[in-house]
């Protein structure tokens, strides 16, 4: 009882050792990667690798994918995987957005907000409610949402400049892409470090954050501790929807047009994202400063492959051998860790 | 119990299969006789030159150029990639075929003609192209119905197949893939129903069993563009040693990845000696993939970079330019393949040099226009292009409203 | 199928036909009403349905997707998820067809198709004995053999011709027995073994163990990891014939011919009633699925809808199936537990009010 | 005994396995004859499952030596052991929820006729062993269609079918009705007296001294001794347990009786419990005895607002709670242990503190932020009050023993201040440190003016802690009694008896 039991201290201290690792983890990968950038950079290999210019290269292409990811992630914590609806999420409230430009700018944005949510809500209440397969079931609604766009807008494509005359609108549109504060950090950026703050605040410091934990580890046990997991559960879908009408507007404006293939990959690629940066899939574990190092170790890779001049062809086989790699190391890191969850 | 359960499951089945061997294929629709001649003489007077597509080009038009053909090499596998010949078999499919066991026409005029005409896929561009086959078709009151597998080839191959039990006039197709056509063709050539290609090039085995092809010749359009790109790059640097490019390739798997970085390469391997390649890769439809990439570009190879040449003008264009205007770089020229109003935007306010004309409506209503040729009793060629022009900024008002 | 059978002889011994048993029952056959249903109502009404021509059509449409369904519902059964089998039917269909330029279909074939068995392997070793969760590792094969795909092959589709390769997509494609060409007599052959196999069979039955609780079957006994393993492997071989069996029709074979299964096969399992959680599900009933869809499709296209209908019945049919199960487990979780007893008490209170 | 004669069916020397942070057992020597029910007992945490999974081959890494029938093995996985006729039933139920009872019977050895399996043959076989413990179900029946007790006897028949020489039985009876223990009881007898060695653990003495022929105690991870069952006294276990004397009997202090806490008025949830009525008081401790299955947990699952009531109020301090969810009754005081710690009491994947925390995340709300350190000094306090070991809040829980997860889940209820605990068997499959340490801190919760409801199958624990027992059979309060009147054999009797009140 009191102090008898024996415990192994060298346990206790790789315990400590290997928590603080997981919680770095993902850091610690992207600074490998930047090393190897800057050995390469001083072994003449590849050149200008580390410029302020390239590092906001790397951040600013990663910002859509981040903002995507960070709102999947509150899924991915609450145990429920992904939101395979995302890719049709981005296409429909994009698409939405462009439609009602002929009301405004405002109307467009709100419009497309309010769709999103919808789909979230609807995602949440049959996921949280009824305890549908999350997998499954997003990908009924990415069929269903794709088919809603074909109905409603056949195969056109829409623009935001053939919608209105108005050119207020149509510039301000092109904006949610493109503005620059000081002409150097572009709104998505800015979008994303926000949505980076606001969400790990969220998830660690509010009551959300723990009780999605809890409904995350054990939903059981949440329930039976008070905390309403069917609403935890919705709210995550919720919030992954909203993020995810962010980035289809933001992918709307880049691409100055609405149509139903925007957005395709991006369920994927987010899921990548968040699993390297060290949330794991049973849910309860990771943060959402994780998720971002996990973005930027994609957008780090992805540059230095480039600078190296890889081809096309072998850049995907990389990809997908450092996320195995990656994520095969953090679950044996788990593992030894007495954590049997990756 | 369960045996009898078992019994009658079978039983079932057997029912079923049986009552499937009595169902028998539809039979073919027999031609009108009669009318034959009269009808023949209706359709030759119905004129179609007239028509218009959306952008107020004539809808109809053939190519006056058309190339010509150099020997095939024995291997052109083994050429280097800067040769032209290495990608005669791609280029030249369609011009010097044997046709093999193709229906002769029947001269009874096209009106009243049953048409089927199976797409790729569905896409703006498509939607354009439908448009403007509806439009010969209607001048000609052919029965035109559409199919799109959705870039499915197992459908494409299923609606093939449906096509063949229908027995139409006249199947239009434009093959997904360049080289599973020759099985598709070969299907349709066995049933005895007459067919064309359009749009897409098939390998030339392939054209062996159509009656022809129709469409744009994309080899010889990238190799147009390809000389206007490095014209104004030798404008914009004069006197410039090395002329430094990259290429944002189409997605692997189709012509169009080829004929679009490998055409204007091996073009331009003689055409201009000191335009230097320095990368190549498919980051395929989306702006900000492409923007990712260019920007590494722009790190790696700084001012070395003197030009881009795009698979496509809008979401690949439009990543391009922000890359360029991200970092400051209006000295590149940017041309990309592809008629599209993003990139037509983009041509009018200066950002991207060229795109090629390339119209949609124009290639499906060719399609159609030489199918009612065949049932006119016209002799065809081998192939039948639509006509090659590359838009700059100076004639970009001429083709406004896009047609997709 | 076993299950079915005691809730049929229950209800022949009783001689009665009870509501909910029926309902039970209706539940249990879904899938082949479903069936019947979808190929009464297009026989009926769709034009061109229903004769030997376009059934034979859908047969042979019909073969690829019902091929890589055999494997992946094993994985299913087996509690995990395989995104990778449309690619490695790529994959392995590019394999087979580059090589037999040099050795023939006799020696690229079967190492086309022992590549899909590495495939599945590296899958299976990764998820069982590093124990990555099978969703993500499928993704990152995913992602690899796309590149390996376009290495392969240089970013070009593969073709063969020449009469004897001809010959040979002739022979697949053209109807042997009554509306049965030779490629889809062979998926019939390996549905038949599979079901056999998977319903009958010890080592078949040992997924379902192994999908329905992991320790169970690991303290039983059973080999898990093994068992893990030999279902990727099963899955990804199912998709490379699968794959090999159509490029081999077609004499060719394209980068992205495979992309399109992955959904379709995903949603038709489920729809036939294999669950993403283990344990349930079972062969036949995912190649009915299969079948039913593209009877679906089929009609779609003959009934001359574009592909927004195709997409949107899909959407609603999968949405609905997975609708209904959640609630039936809704409700079947708050009735559980309920004791017979106090219902009837309450049943009689309230017929004296 | 005699089973001597029979000769050594198992002997473990010195054998130890540790886990990476801890060492579970640590070189021991066991002995089983065959026809011998040898007990093992000993506190949660004291190695006795880890040394019967070792036996089952659930390790690859453990360390002495095992010989069965003199001859040494090597039990690295669960199907050598069974190849060496080892067989267990677990404490955790073992089957697979989707699969028919019949797989789940014959798992790993379906009857087979040629390739194929012959299901003639697989029902025939699964109805057979099913009449061995006394079941008449339908063999197809997936076992998520059975209840929980039937299943334990699954559980049972699946290992008796598989004729193991050495059966170990891991707290067999737990989820079971005393009729269905008297009869595993009997199936017991009839195994050792085929000569079979079994191997049977329990926290539940009286059941050790009526069925067990020896009994091994372990504490610590170490072996304390062996005994012939005859030549021991429960008092000296307990001691050999523990490693000090433990007076079991003791005077109960008397509390204050104040003002009704709770009140339940013609509650209902049909189907489950129909027309409850109920008073608690501050000070009270009132137990609530059944038989599994008489609707006591889905009753207080009701009570804290978990489920819906179809009919009737509960009162909290005379203020309605209606309609209000779980978080709103936690946050004015009412909280419920769950049965299951596993499933529904604790994360086992987070932290102590985490735990303990869970059910006051609303209370630690400062604004929109969710001040986790200031519940800590609290968490820590009780972790010391309940001396629950190792008092390291980073520590997952998972990686405690049983003993400690059932502390530290009476630990996270404590944290709301409670002013009525619902503890649904707050000490099940818990070792008698722990035991005495939850009674103790649950009679001061109730001399701090608290209203307690207990709900329990363990006889003794009622008898000891509570003022009033009321019994629930089959949905319906039958009876209340005083605590003058209860005594282990009057509850057992009025549970078993069809009397409405």
């Amino acid at each position: 009882m009191n102090g008898i039991q024996k415990v192994d201290t060298r346990a206790l201290q790789t315990n400590r050792f290997s928590k603080l690792l997981s919680s770095i983890g993902i850091y610690a990968i992207a600074a490998l990667f930047i090393v190897l950038g800057v050995v390469l950079q001083s072994m003449g290999i590849i050149n200008n690798f580390l410029t302020t210019q390239n590092m906001m290269n790397i951040v600013d292409a990663v910002a859509l994918l981040g903002i995507v990811a960070v709102g999947m992630a509150f899924i991915t914590y609450s145990g429920h995987y992904a939101d395979l609806s995302a890719p049709t999420t981005i296409a429909l409230t994009g698409i939405v957005s462009v439609e009602l430009l002929r009301f405004g700018f405002i109307p467009a944005i709100m419009g497309a907000v309010v769709v999103g949510l919808i789909i979230g809500i609807i995602n949440g209440i049959v996921i949280g409610k009824f305890k549908a397969n999350p997998i499954i079931w997003t990908l009924a609604m990415s069929y269903v949402s794709m088919g809603v766009i074909r109905f409603v807008w056949v195969n056109k494509q829409i623009y935001p400049d053939v919608i209105t005359d108005d050119p207020f609108p149509v510039m301000l549109f092109d904006n949610i892409y493109r503005f620059r504060f000081f002409n150097a950090i572009s709104l998505p950026l800015i979008i994303m470090l926000v949505l980076v703050v606001v969400g790990q605040f969220i998830l660690k410091r509010t009551a959300f954050g723990a009780q999605l934990k809890l409904t995350g580890s054990a939903k059981r046990t949440a329930k039976f501790s008070g905390i309403n997991v069917e609403l935890m559960i919705a709210l995550a879908f919720i919030i992954s929807a909203f993020t995810t009408t962010i980035a289809g507007l933001a992918i709307t404006s880049l691409s100055r047009v609405g149509a139903y293939y925007n957005g395709a990959g991006y369920d994927f690629r987010a899921v990548t994202a968040i699993v390297i940066g060290g949330m794991t899939l049973a849910g309860g574990r990771g943060s959402i400063i994780g998720v971002l190092g996990g973005t930027l170790v994609i957008g780090l890779m992805n540059n230095i492959m480039t600078l190296l001049g890889v081809g096309t062809f072998s850049q995907d086989i990389i990809r997908g051998a450092i996320f195995i790699l990656v994520v095969g190391i953090n679950a044996k890191t788990l593992r030894s860790m007495g954590r049997d969850d990756a | 119990m369960k045996k009898q359960v078992k019994v009658v499951l079978l039983a079932m089945v057997l029912l079923c299969l049986g009552g499937l061997l009595f169902a028998q294929g539809e039979k073919a629709v027999g031609v009108t006789g009669a009318g034959a001649a009269a009808n023949l003489e209706a359709s030759l007077k119905v004129d179609t030159s007239v028509l218009k597509a959306a952008d107020g080009q004539p809808l109809l038009r053939l190519s006056s150029e058309l190339p010509k053909i150099p020997t095939r090499p024995a291997n052109p596998e083994a050429l280097p990639d800067t040769d032209p010949l290495r990608w005669f078999d791609m280029e030249y499919a369609g011009w010097d075929t044997k046709k093999t066991n193709i229906p002769a026409s029947p001269k009874d005029g096209a009106i009243g003609k049953r048409v089927v005409m199976i797409v790729h896929g569905d896409h703006p561009w498509t939607t354009a192209c439908s448009n403007g086959a509806k439009k010969v078709a209607d001048a000609y009151g052919m029965d035109l119905k559409i199919l799109s597998p959705n870039w499915d080839l197992a459908v494409q191959n299923q609606m093939i197949d449906q096509s063949i039990n229908e027995r139409p006039d006249m199947i239009l197709i434009i093959p997904l893939d360049a080289t599973t056509a020759i099985q598709q063709a070969r299907r349709i050539n066995q049933s005895g129903i007459p067919f064309i290609f359009f749009n897409t090039l098939p390998t030339a085995e392939a054209m062996n069993y159509a009656i022809t092809w129709t469409g744009p010749d994309d080899f010889g359009q990238m190799r147009k563009l390809a000389k206007v790109f490095a014209d104004e790059m030798r404008r914009r640097n004069p006197g410039a040693k090395e002329l430094g490019i990259a290429y944002v390739q189409h997605a692997p798997g189709g012509s169009p990845y080829f004929a679009r970085s490998y055409g204007p390469l091996s073009e331009l391997a003689g055409y201009a000696p000191e335009v230097v390649t320095l990368d190549m890769q498919a980051p395929g439809f989306e702006a900000d993939r492409t923007m990712q990439l260019v920007s590494d570009w722009l790190t790696r190879f700084g001012p070395r970079l003197k030009g881009i040449f795009a698979a496509d003008d809008s979401a690949q264009a439009l990543g391009i330019i922000e890359a360029l205007k991200k970092a400051g770089r209006d000295d590149i020229v940017v041309v990309a393949a592809g008629n599209s109003k993003i990139g037509m935007d983009m041509v009018t306010d200066g950002s991207l040099f060229a795109i090629t004309y390339q119209t949609a409506e124009g290639d499906g209503a060719l399609a159609v226009q030489t199918a009612a040729d065949w049932f006119n009793g016209k002799e065809l060629p081998n192939r039948r292009d639509i006509p090659q022009h590359i838009i700059t900024k100076a004639d970009v008002a001429d083709f406004y409203p896009p047609q997709w | 199928m076993q299950r079915l059978y005691g809730v049929w002889g229950g209800m022949m011994r009783k001689n009665k036909l009870d509501k909910s048993k029926l309902l039970a029952l209706g539940d249990r056959f879904r899938i082949y009403i479903l069936f019947g249903v979808i190929f009464i109502f297009m026989s009926l009404f769709a034009p061109r349905f229903f004769n030997s021509y376009n059934l034979t059509t859908i047969l042979r449409t019909v073969s690829m997707n019902a091929t890589i369904a055999l494997g992946f519902t094993i994985v299913m059964i087996c509690g995990e998820m395989d995104l990778s089998i449309g690619r490695t039917a790529t994959f392995a269909a590019v394999i087979a067809l580059t090589l037999q330029k040099k050795f023939g279909y006799g020696i690229s074939v079967p190492i086309a198709v022992l590549a899909g068995a590495g495939v599945g392997l590296l899958n299976g070793i990764l998820v069982a004995k590093i124990k990555i969760n099978s969703f993500i590792v499928t993704i990152g094969t995913m992602t690899i053999l796309q590149g390996a795909t376009y290495t392969i092959t240089g970013g070009n589709s593969v073709s063969l011709s020449g009469d004897k390769v001809f010959a040979i997509s002739d022979f697949l494609a053209k109807p042997l027995l009554p509306m049965l060409p030779p490629r889809v007599l062979l998926t019939i052959l390996f549905v038949v073994v599979f079901h056999l196999f998977v319903s009958n069979s010890q080592w078949g039955r040992n997924f379902y163990m192994v999908g329905g609780n992991r320790t169970t079957a690991w303290l039983a006994g059973i080999n898990t990891d093994r068992i893990t393993i030999t279902a990727f492997i099963l899955s990804s071989t199912m998709a490379a014939v699968a794959g090999i069996l159509f490029a081999m029709e077609s004499s060719a074979a394209t980068l992205n011919m495979g992309d399109n299964s992955l959904m379709y096969v995903v949603s038709a399992t489920i729809i036939g009633g294999t669950a993403m959680s283990g344990g349930k599900g079972g062969i036949l009933r995912s190649v009915v699925a299969v079948l039913s869809l593209e009877m679906l499709y089929t009609g779609t296209i003959l009934f001359g809808f574009g592909n927004e209908v195709k997409i949107f019945i899909s959407g609603l049919i999968l949405a609905l199936v997975v609708l209904y199960e959640a609630y039936a487990s809704y409700k079947h979780e708050k009735t559980i537990g309920q004791r017979a007893v106090l219902l009837e008490e309450l049943a009689q209170a309230k017929e004296k009010i | 005994m005699s089973s001597e004669n029979l000769g050594l069916a198992l002997k473990m020397v010195g054998v130890g396995k540790r886990y990476p942070a801890t060492i579970a057992v640590d070189n021991v020597d066991f002995e089983v004859y065959a026809g011998e029910v040898h007990a093992l007992v000993g506190e949660n945490g004291a190695g006795k499952t880890t040394l019967m999974k070792m036996l089952a081959g659930s390790f690859n890494d453990y360390t002495g030596a095992i010989f069965i029938n003199d001859k040494m093995v090597k039990l690295t996985s669960p199907s050598i052991a069974k190849s060496y006729g080892i067989g267990m039933i677990y404490q955790e139920l073992s089957l697979a929820q989707p699969i028919s009872i019949a797989e789940n019977l014959l798992v790993g050895r379906l009857p087979r006729k040629g390739l194929f399996i012959d299901r003639d043959k697989m029902v025939s076989e699964s109805k057979r062993l099913l009449k061995t413990v006394g079941l008449d179900l339908d063999p197809l029946l997936p076992i998520e269609d059975i209840s929980q007790h039937e299943a334990q006897l699954v559980e049972i028949a699946k290992v008796l079918g598989t004729n193991p020489c050495i059966l170990v039985m891991d707290e067999p009876t737990s989820a079971l009705s005393q009729e269905e223990v008297e009869r595993l009881f009997k199936i017991i007898a009839k195994l050792r007296n085929r000569g079979m060695a079994i191997v049977y653990i329990s926290h539940h003495l009286p059941e050790v001294f009526k069925v067990a022929d020896r009994v091994t105690v372990m504490r610590d991870a170490k072996k304390v001794a062996t005994r012939n069952i005859g030549e021991v006294t429960r008092e000296e276990i307990v001691h050999m347990m523990v490693g000090r004397s433990i007076k079991e009997l003791f005077t109960k202090e008397k509390r204050e009786v104040g003002q009704p806490r709770l009140e339940v008025k013609g509650l209902s949830r049909y189907g489950f419990f129909h027309d409850i009525d109920l008073q608690l008081h501050a000070g009270e401790i009132l137990g609530i005895c059944g038989l599994s299955g008489a609707g006591r947990s889905e009753l207080a699952q009701v009570i804290c607002g978990i489920e819906k009531a179809d009919a009737g109020t509960v009162l909290l301090d005379g203020e309605p709670l209606d309609g209000l969810p779980m978080a709103k009754r936690v946050l004015r005081g009412l909280g419920y242990l769950s049965e299951d710690r596993k499933r529904e009491g604790l994360a086992l994947r987070l932290a102590m503190d985490d735990n303990i925390l869970s059910a006051v995340i609303p209370k630690l709300k400062q604004g929109v932020v969710y001040n986790k350190r200031s519940g800590k000094p609290k968490a820590m306090q009780l972790i010391e009050e309940l001396s629950i070991y190792p008092p390291d809040l980073d520590r997952t829980a998972g990686n405690l023993s049983g003993g400690n997860q059932q502390k530290l889940l009476l630990a996270k209820w404590m944290a709301i201040n409670p002013k009525v605990l619902i503890l649904d068997e707050p000490s099940r499959g818990v070792d008698v440190g722990a035991k005495m340490t939850i009674h103790e801190t649950i009679e001061r919760l109730a001399h701090e003016g608290n209203a307690i409801l207990i709900i329990s199958s363990d006889l003794p624990e009622l008898v000891r802690l509570a003022d009033r027992v009321i019994i629930m059979r089959k949905g319906h309060f039958t009876k209340i009694m005083d605590q003058s009147e209860c005594s282990e054999e009057s509850l057992l009797l009025a549970a078993n008896t069809e009397v409405r009140v």
